[in-house]
């Protein structure tokens, strides 16, 4: 807690942090995904950087009061740069026992509990598994520990809405939470009262009970002497701009949607629902009028079948799924690769194996899409590091497709996909046009016979000839090919120099892609390596490590492959390297495969993403320190 | 999309392809083939909008051979592609070539729904009721009790009806022809090109490797028409070579050969009525030997198909909230501004 | 192959199991659940001998909550699980649960062929018509029509009928029940139980949280007896509260509700005959609101089923060539002696 | 040619060989594979060695005459040990141009050539792609060709039989050219005619024709003077006992119901017919009566859903597929390694990507079966290296599944599966039973309730228990779960504890498994790597290269997942690595992935087997000689 400083005593002594992690949690029904929501869109507007990881269970409503049954919604905010949402929340909300059963060890020691103490029934208790009541049993000594009745006073307090039952006034007890944070927080209701309204603005009962909820709370730590200090977070110093919200998967469905425009074309999803992918189909969804067209499959290899044809047809023609949802279009991926057309994969990746955890992150389906098809059939793979940058990372999938007409596979996660960070709404108009050029037969008809399979020189590209184009029919396969024609060649020389040129030209975006960055030491004792949504944890660690004078640098790989070209040189530079990774060790094992270079691997397989901390203790145990 | 008319005229040639034809001598697909060739050129389609998919078999190599777009797939899911590809310019003239392993067997679940969507396709089905291509194997259309190389004691499985399953499927149009009888085949084809939604056809095919007694009597000239009924909308069910059978439907709700003449007259036939699923399923158990196997468009209403209802909803979009304009996109949420 | 006797009397709690049942308070699955705990008792199978295996969706999770033997496997694919268990112990009472997700979408082919080889399986479709698991999207048997995250300007896919797709897969018992008739349901559930081959049960399940309106009258009570019929092999197809109604067949095969009294009496209902596969297509069309929803077996029939065509099989195997000898089997070829 | 000896003068000079490689080649139609089984069965019967290797197109009946359409068979046969079907055949018998045109590129310099004059028209020559008549041009100068007009001699020897077409009589030219082989050869005619009479028992007339064209064809050989040697090739000396040739599929499909005899349970195999795999099914279907159920499955997927289904109720439960089905498969893959029961998956590999080369041969899948799969998700996977090796290999595949519990991939590959060599019959009665225990419950009722996913210490894996057995009731899925009940657990700890598990007991594998064996020197300048169907040739190159003095030694990985104990260290103890295999690099990359010990590689991507001499050059140039 050394970040605290006190440098204002006002009525209600004001504490100022730098930074906070509060984590609402309660039964799934209680609301908590739509509070922590709501608290870091004040927050946010309120200028604050945030970072946030919803959490909740598989089942759509696991049942009441069972610590199985419990939501969370955590989230990290400050004054300065975030790129976590927090190992340890200092501030907990928990709205039954369940939901402090789970959290608990989680929360900083010292940290601040609020508790609905109604729902502290001998059923809950029960349910939760306590054996006896926590608020009693001095369990919680060392927390500083806020009793509220809020069901009873939530009652109270919307007493005046007649109209409204027990029921629905129990409902906006997630408001009362909330307007009691925003006052712990020196947070202005106005956001969330806007949202209320447009909300329910055909149910104004409604809209008009949560704010009520929602200022009764905050009164209520107004006039309460029971908290002993309110907190303030000043807004952060982010870059100037117009910023809003954005979570991994709302990012990749609007960078998709830019790609599509960019390249003037329409953007084909096709897609099968499954977690935690399903929402990027829910964001594009309603994108009709930017001419997207999404197609919801029977399963995902129709999916892929269906994204295979519209890329024949010269759509910007994309698929997400998550890991078992790959499993399936693998034989599928593998025909795209034979064709030779552009596509995107994109893989949300959760815990596996099998249906394994499908609310929860894991990164290990990176040696699924590297090598998951028979035969030689190279692909290439890139992984976002954030939420906004899934924006960046989709678009440019699209830009490698086009350029070396491959499949692309995007691998983000769980975590990525629902976590948000502040994104700075960048100009549409200064995004480089996606530029296409399908071929088109010479206009005299005369010419040499069309060659699908010709490929340009600097990209190994083959051109891009949709149907509908006079002059250029012709019929591309999964069947071996001959070079040039495309035409069915068993002929091994003919089968050697397609896998030859396939892999070459994937290899060959390393050209297009961006060299490695380094943060931190040029070389040194020890390099970190992370890849997708692990960034944010890794690089406050080795900040924090760097900060303490070690000899460490991070390399946070985006580019899987083909690996970035000065890679393997900078692997060199440090004594030793660790890689660390949700999974058992596959970019390790990528890494020693194609580089020969001993590495080390931390490897955490919790469905859940690294905290900080985890990743400083394993620098300093490899440093010896 | 083109900027080119409808050429003058295409001919047989025009859609040859430039690659060797690779089926086994007296194949029933070659004249599947054929009579493809010769009845494109009659639709007034342009060449270039044309495309060809198909999955793996025997059959599934029709692509290479035609001079049109076209994409060998993989095994079964060719329908898939055909929607993806429809969707993205519904203005082509789609075809799925499959076999009854290829769609019935791996692809069943994907011929359902590419059906049930009614997108708009022509699926042509070449049922030889064997695996070609992985040497003669059984596939779902075989009969009870098929000896073959995976069933050397006989299949136990009781085989599926294509046409019952593309009716249960809700397809527009249901309708089936026979590899030798080339003018019918003809026909059947341009009828399912000419219908908006999708088409699909069953076409009795010969693999004369591995099952050349599949279809005995209808590959015969000079008896099909003793075993074959042409089903026509609106007509009677009469049959046989010298129109002197029909079909009418018993007590129990079965359709019934019967000998025109003096017991029963064409009035007590079925007159048939391709609008109608329920006749449609009734007649589609109908199989020689015990009945005269029923031809041509089985089943055909309109209905709006899946491509129409997109481009629909896109337009409905877009005169609603105008086209996407990605300003407006990135900020539909709260924003705050930094200075 | 087990030692014990059938044992003594179970009850409905020995087939609870001690996981919590984690549906949304309000969930049509708590009464199926029940309804199953409660009719398994009734069977006299021994416990050990039942199995549950199910695919993946709020469904899915049912054998969960079973004391039995069970799988929750992955999306779609359990009935080629059961397949393979009932192949390999045909003594077995398998029970296969599946959701209208994961048994026609993404599962519809195995369920097809399932059937189709009448494996001695009961099949259990819990029909909500949405997706569950995934939190709304629509799924196969929506409603054209349907709004959902991912169709939020409706649907444009005609739905599947479960029932058709079961007759037209050749099923020999298929039926219909929905959750909150418990009775009928528990008959239904025994019905399938006893037949001998594949049962195919749609079950109508109110999905509360992403669906609740779909079955309407049907989840009522006072009103239910109006909007379905319970067909009963044999009996003229009479339905409503106070048994006025009734369902004949018009000119054009098709079924129509008449108002007994005057004009029609009950010698014009249909007779149902749960033999009929034509009989069944034709009613298995018919749905609330515009006519009573089919309720009860649909179709019945007796037929050899795969498990003991294949056993049948390997019995005429070793009486013909004796048990299998290794000794044999390796020197089955041209043979050679080096000294 | 350093290997003829002349050691005796007959009336017809009879030079002596130790070893010959003759192809058989011709039009689809012409019953090329049947004549060289008809050869090879003879050959091995005398004695020889052999080795054989058929290569047909991937159509059923490709276009007549063309080069496409061209079958051939090729067999080596030896006084020696012979390990690979040869590389260049000595002796070519082609009965059209296309023929003699695909098959004269891989003659020895000097070989001969047996050809049917009658086919070389100008249509056939034309469809074949000549120009000009090669027997007319002098191209085939340098060769011993024998012009032979097989097809009118072949009528005229069976004008006798009227009641045959000319058709009938033409499908007997293949018997001549078998007996004119034999005659070359000095080999008996009594195996054929034997076969011929049992295989048209009902068509005597077409067994005396065929047994008349044959004899025909042997005294053309003695008559005409035409030739210049006959040839003999003594009976090798192969280890005492009794042999049968055997293919590698037909001995997989021994070994498997071997294996399900010794463990006293049915064999249930359930598939999809793909090529090169189809023949384990068809094998496997007329064995009823050893009670093996074979499943023809709807495709790939329920393939392994029936197989996983048949674990579950304790039968020895194998699928068999290739490259196609195996992505396919690889959702149920997964659910098998998470459910954790025994069963065996052969993945029969030819060439990639997507169709590929369906009829051609490549190991390609190495990475796929290792990783194709989302989530940690680890799977046993072994490699015969032989045809007779299948047997072994896979009776080892179900010891391994059943003793962790696991699911175990086979590869085999198109080569391995339908070529031949003598296998010298085991004695069923020696090869160990497979003790299977499934367990009980305590007879009383009482007792701990039943543990699924309580391992035996010693190896890892879980009790099989199956349906049927009272008090056993269980229930077990893909989703997460808690160790010892199996439960469903979203424990971050439980996640972590069971993949740790299942990883362990694989890896523990290696105890179970034989230490890795090494040809030639335990250290030195190279070691050769290889694994699979390419042992043949390359251990003959090595054999070769030692002989000549090299420092080479040979491993010849057949356990790659996990590796054998000892393999780590064998790497280090030379100065180079070299690792040969058919694909771009797969089993280098997993030799680099674990052991990060830098490996060269050589890889072939042309659907045909390594010859001897591509190994031996290789040899040569990373020798540096
Ligand atoms: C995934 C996959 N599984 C299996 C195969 C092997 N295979 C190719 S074609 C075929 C069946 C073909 O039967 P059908 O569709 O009836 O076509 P036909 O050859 O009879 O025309 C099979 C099983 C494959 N190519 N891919
Ligand atoms: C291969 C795969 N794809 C997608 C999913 C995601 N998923 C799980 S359940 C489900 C649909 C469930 O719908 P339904 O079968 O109707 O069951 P319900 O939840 O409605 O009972 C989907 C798409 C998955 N688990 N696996
Ligand atoms: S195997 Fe049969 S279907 Fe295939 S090409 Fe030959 S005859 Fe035709
Ligand atoms: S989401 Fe619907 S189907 Fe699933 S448990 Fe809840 S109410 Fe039942
Ligand atoms: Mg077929
Ligand atoms: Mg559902």
């Amino acid at each position: 807690m050394s970040d605290i400083e006190m440098i204002e005593h006002d009525e209600e002594e004001i504490e100022e942090l730098e930074s906070v992690v509060i984590r609402f949690a309660g039964d799934s029904g209680d609301g908590m995904q739509l509070t922590g929501t709501q608290f870091s869109n004040t927050t946010a507007v309120f200028g604050n950087d945030i970072s946030t990881m919803p959490d909740f269970p598989a089942e759509i409503r696991a049942p009441q009061g069972t610590t199985a049954g419990v939501s969370g919604f955590q989230v990290n905010f400050s004054s300065y740069d975030v790129l976590t949402p927090g190992d340890a929340p200092r501030v907990l909300v928990a709205m039954n026992p369940a939901a402090l059963k789970t959290s608990l060890p989680d929360l900083e020691s010292n940290g601040i509990i609020i508790v609905n103490t109604d729902t502290f029934t001998p059923t809950n208790l029960r349910k939760a598994g306590y054996e006896s009541n926590p608020l009693e049993d001095g369990s919680l000594r060392g927390y500083e520990v806020h009793e509220v009745p809020l069901t009873t006073l939530n009652r109270e307090a919307l007493k005046e809405f007649t109209t409204l039952s027990t029921k629905d006034k129990d409902r906006c007890q997630n408001f009362f939470a909330l307007g009691l944070t925003f006052w712990l927080f020196d947070r202005p209701l106005g956001t969330s009262g806007e949202w209320l309204k447009k909300k329910f603005a055909h149910k104004p009962e409604l809209a008009a009970a949560n704010a009520k909820a929602m200022e009764t709370g905050f009164y209520f730590g107004e006039t309460t002497e029971a908290f002993r200090h309110r907190y303030r977070i000043r807004p952060a110093s982010l870059p100037p701009g117009v910023y809003r919200k954005v979570t991994g998967n709302e990012a990749t469905a609007m960078g998709l949607v830019t790609a599509a425009y960019k390249a003037g074309k329409p953007l084909f999803y096709g897609t099968y629902p499954i977690t935690p992918a399903s929402d990027i189909l829910h964001s594009l969804a309603p994108l009709r009028h930017f001419d997207v067209r999404t197609f919801q499959a029977e399963d995902e290899i129709a999916a892929m079948g269906s994204v295979i044809g519209a890329a024949f047809g010269g759509a910007i023609a994309v698929t997400g799924t998550s890991g078992p949802g790959i499993a399936l279009k693998s034989e599928g991926m593998n025909l795209a690769v034979a064709l030779e057309l552009p596509m995107v994969i994109i893989d949300v990746q959760r815990g596996g194996p099998s249906t394994g955890l499908p609310t929860k992150t894991e990164q290990s389906d990176l040696l699924q899409v590297m090598f998951g098809r028979n035969g030689e059939s190279p692909m290439p793979v890139i992984a976002p590091q954030s939420p906004s940058d899934c924006f960046d990372m989709a678009l440019q999938a699209v830009r490698m497709a086009v350029r070396a007409s491959t499949p692309v596979v995007m691998l983000t996660d769980g975590f990525l996909a629902n976590s948000s960070e502040p994104w700075a709404i960048p100009n549409p108009d200064d995004i480089p046009a996606i530029d296409i050029e399908h071929p088109s037969a010479p206009s005299n008809g005369a010419g040499e016979p069309f060659l699908p399979y010709k490929r340009a020189p600097e990209t190994g590209g083959r051109p891009w000839a949709i149907p509908g184009t006079p002059g250029l029919e012709h019929r591309i396969g999964g069947l071996s090919k001959a070079p040039l024609t495309g035409n069915v060649s068993y002929r091994p020389e003919h089968h050697e120099q397609m896998c030859r040129e396939r892999a070459e030209k994937v290899a060959r975006l390393a050209e297009f892609i961006p060299e490695q960055d380094v943060f931190g030491p040029l070389e040194g004792e020890l390099l970190l390596v992370s890849w997708g949504g692990t960034y944010g944890a890794t690089r406050t660690a080795v900040q924090k490590a760097i900060a303490q004078g070690k000899s460490v640098a991070h390399v946070h790989i985006r580019y899987l492959n083909p690996f970035p070209r000065n890679l393997g040189e900078l692997l060199q530079k440090y004594h030793k390297v660790l890689v660390a990774e949700l999974n058992g060790g596959q970019l390790a094992f990528l890494l020693q495969g194609k580089f020969a270079r001993p590495v080390l691997t931390y490897s955490k397989l919790h469905g859940q993403p690294f905290k900080i901390s985890e990743i400083s203790r394993k620098i300093d145990e490899v440093l010896g320190s | 999309m083109s900027t080119n008319t409808i050429p003058l005229e295409l001919t047989r040639k025009d859609f040859v392809s430039d690659q060797t034809v690779r089926w086994c001598p007296g194949c029933g697909d070659y004249a599947i083939l054929a009579q493809m060739q010769k009845t494109l050129p009659e639709l007034g389609i342009p060449r270039e909008k044309i495309v060809f998919i198909s999955g793996i078999g025997c059959s599934s190599r029709f692509p290479y051979y035609m001079n049109t777009y076209g994409i060998h797939s993989i095994h079964g899911r060719a329908p898939t592609l055909a929607t993806g590809l429809a969707v993205t310019n519904p203005d082509l003239s789609i075809w799925v070539i499959t076999g009854d392993g290829d769609g019935l067997s791996i692809g069943g679940n994907h011929l359902l729904h590419v059906m049930r969507r009614n997108v708009n396709l022509n699926i042509i089905l070449f049922n030889n009721r064997v695996y070609g291509l992985t040497k003669g194997q059984y596939s779902p259309t075989s009969r009870k009790g098929f000896k073959t190389k995976s069933s050397p004691m006989g299949t136990i499985e009781q085989p599926i009806n294509p046409v019952a399953i593309a009716l249960a499927s809700e397809a527009t149009f249901v309708a089936r022809s026979i590899d030798s009888h080339t003018q019918h085949l003809g026909e059947v084809l341009a009828a399912a090109a000419a219908h908006k939604g999708v088409s699909f056809v069953e076409v009795y095919q010969n693999c004369v490797i591995f099952n050349p007694d599949e279809w005995g009597p209808l590959e015969d000239r000079r008896e099909r028409d003793d075993h074959m009924i042409y089903l026509e909308h609106g007509k009677p069910m009469v049959f046989g070579r010298n129109r002197d059978k029909g079909v009418r439907l018993n007590e129990r709700f079965e359709p019934e050969v019967v000998q025109l003449g003096e017991q029963y007259t064409v009035d007590d036939l079925i007159v048939y009525d391709a609008r109608s699923k329920a006749l449609a399923m009734m007649i589609s158990s109908m199989e020689h030997p015990y009945f005269p196997t029923p031809m041509g468009v089985i089943r055909q209403v309109s209905a709006p198909n899946y491509t129409e209802g997109l481009m629909a909803q896109i337009e409905a979009a877009q005169a609603q909230k105008g086209k996407g304009d990605l300003h407006k996109l990135y900020r539909a949420a709260d924003l705050w501004e930094v200075k």
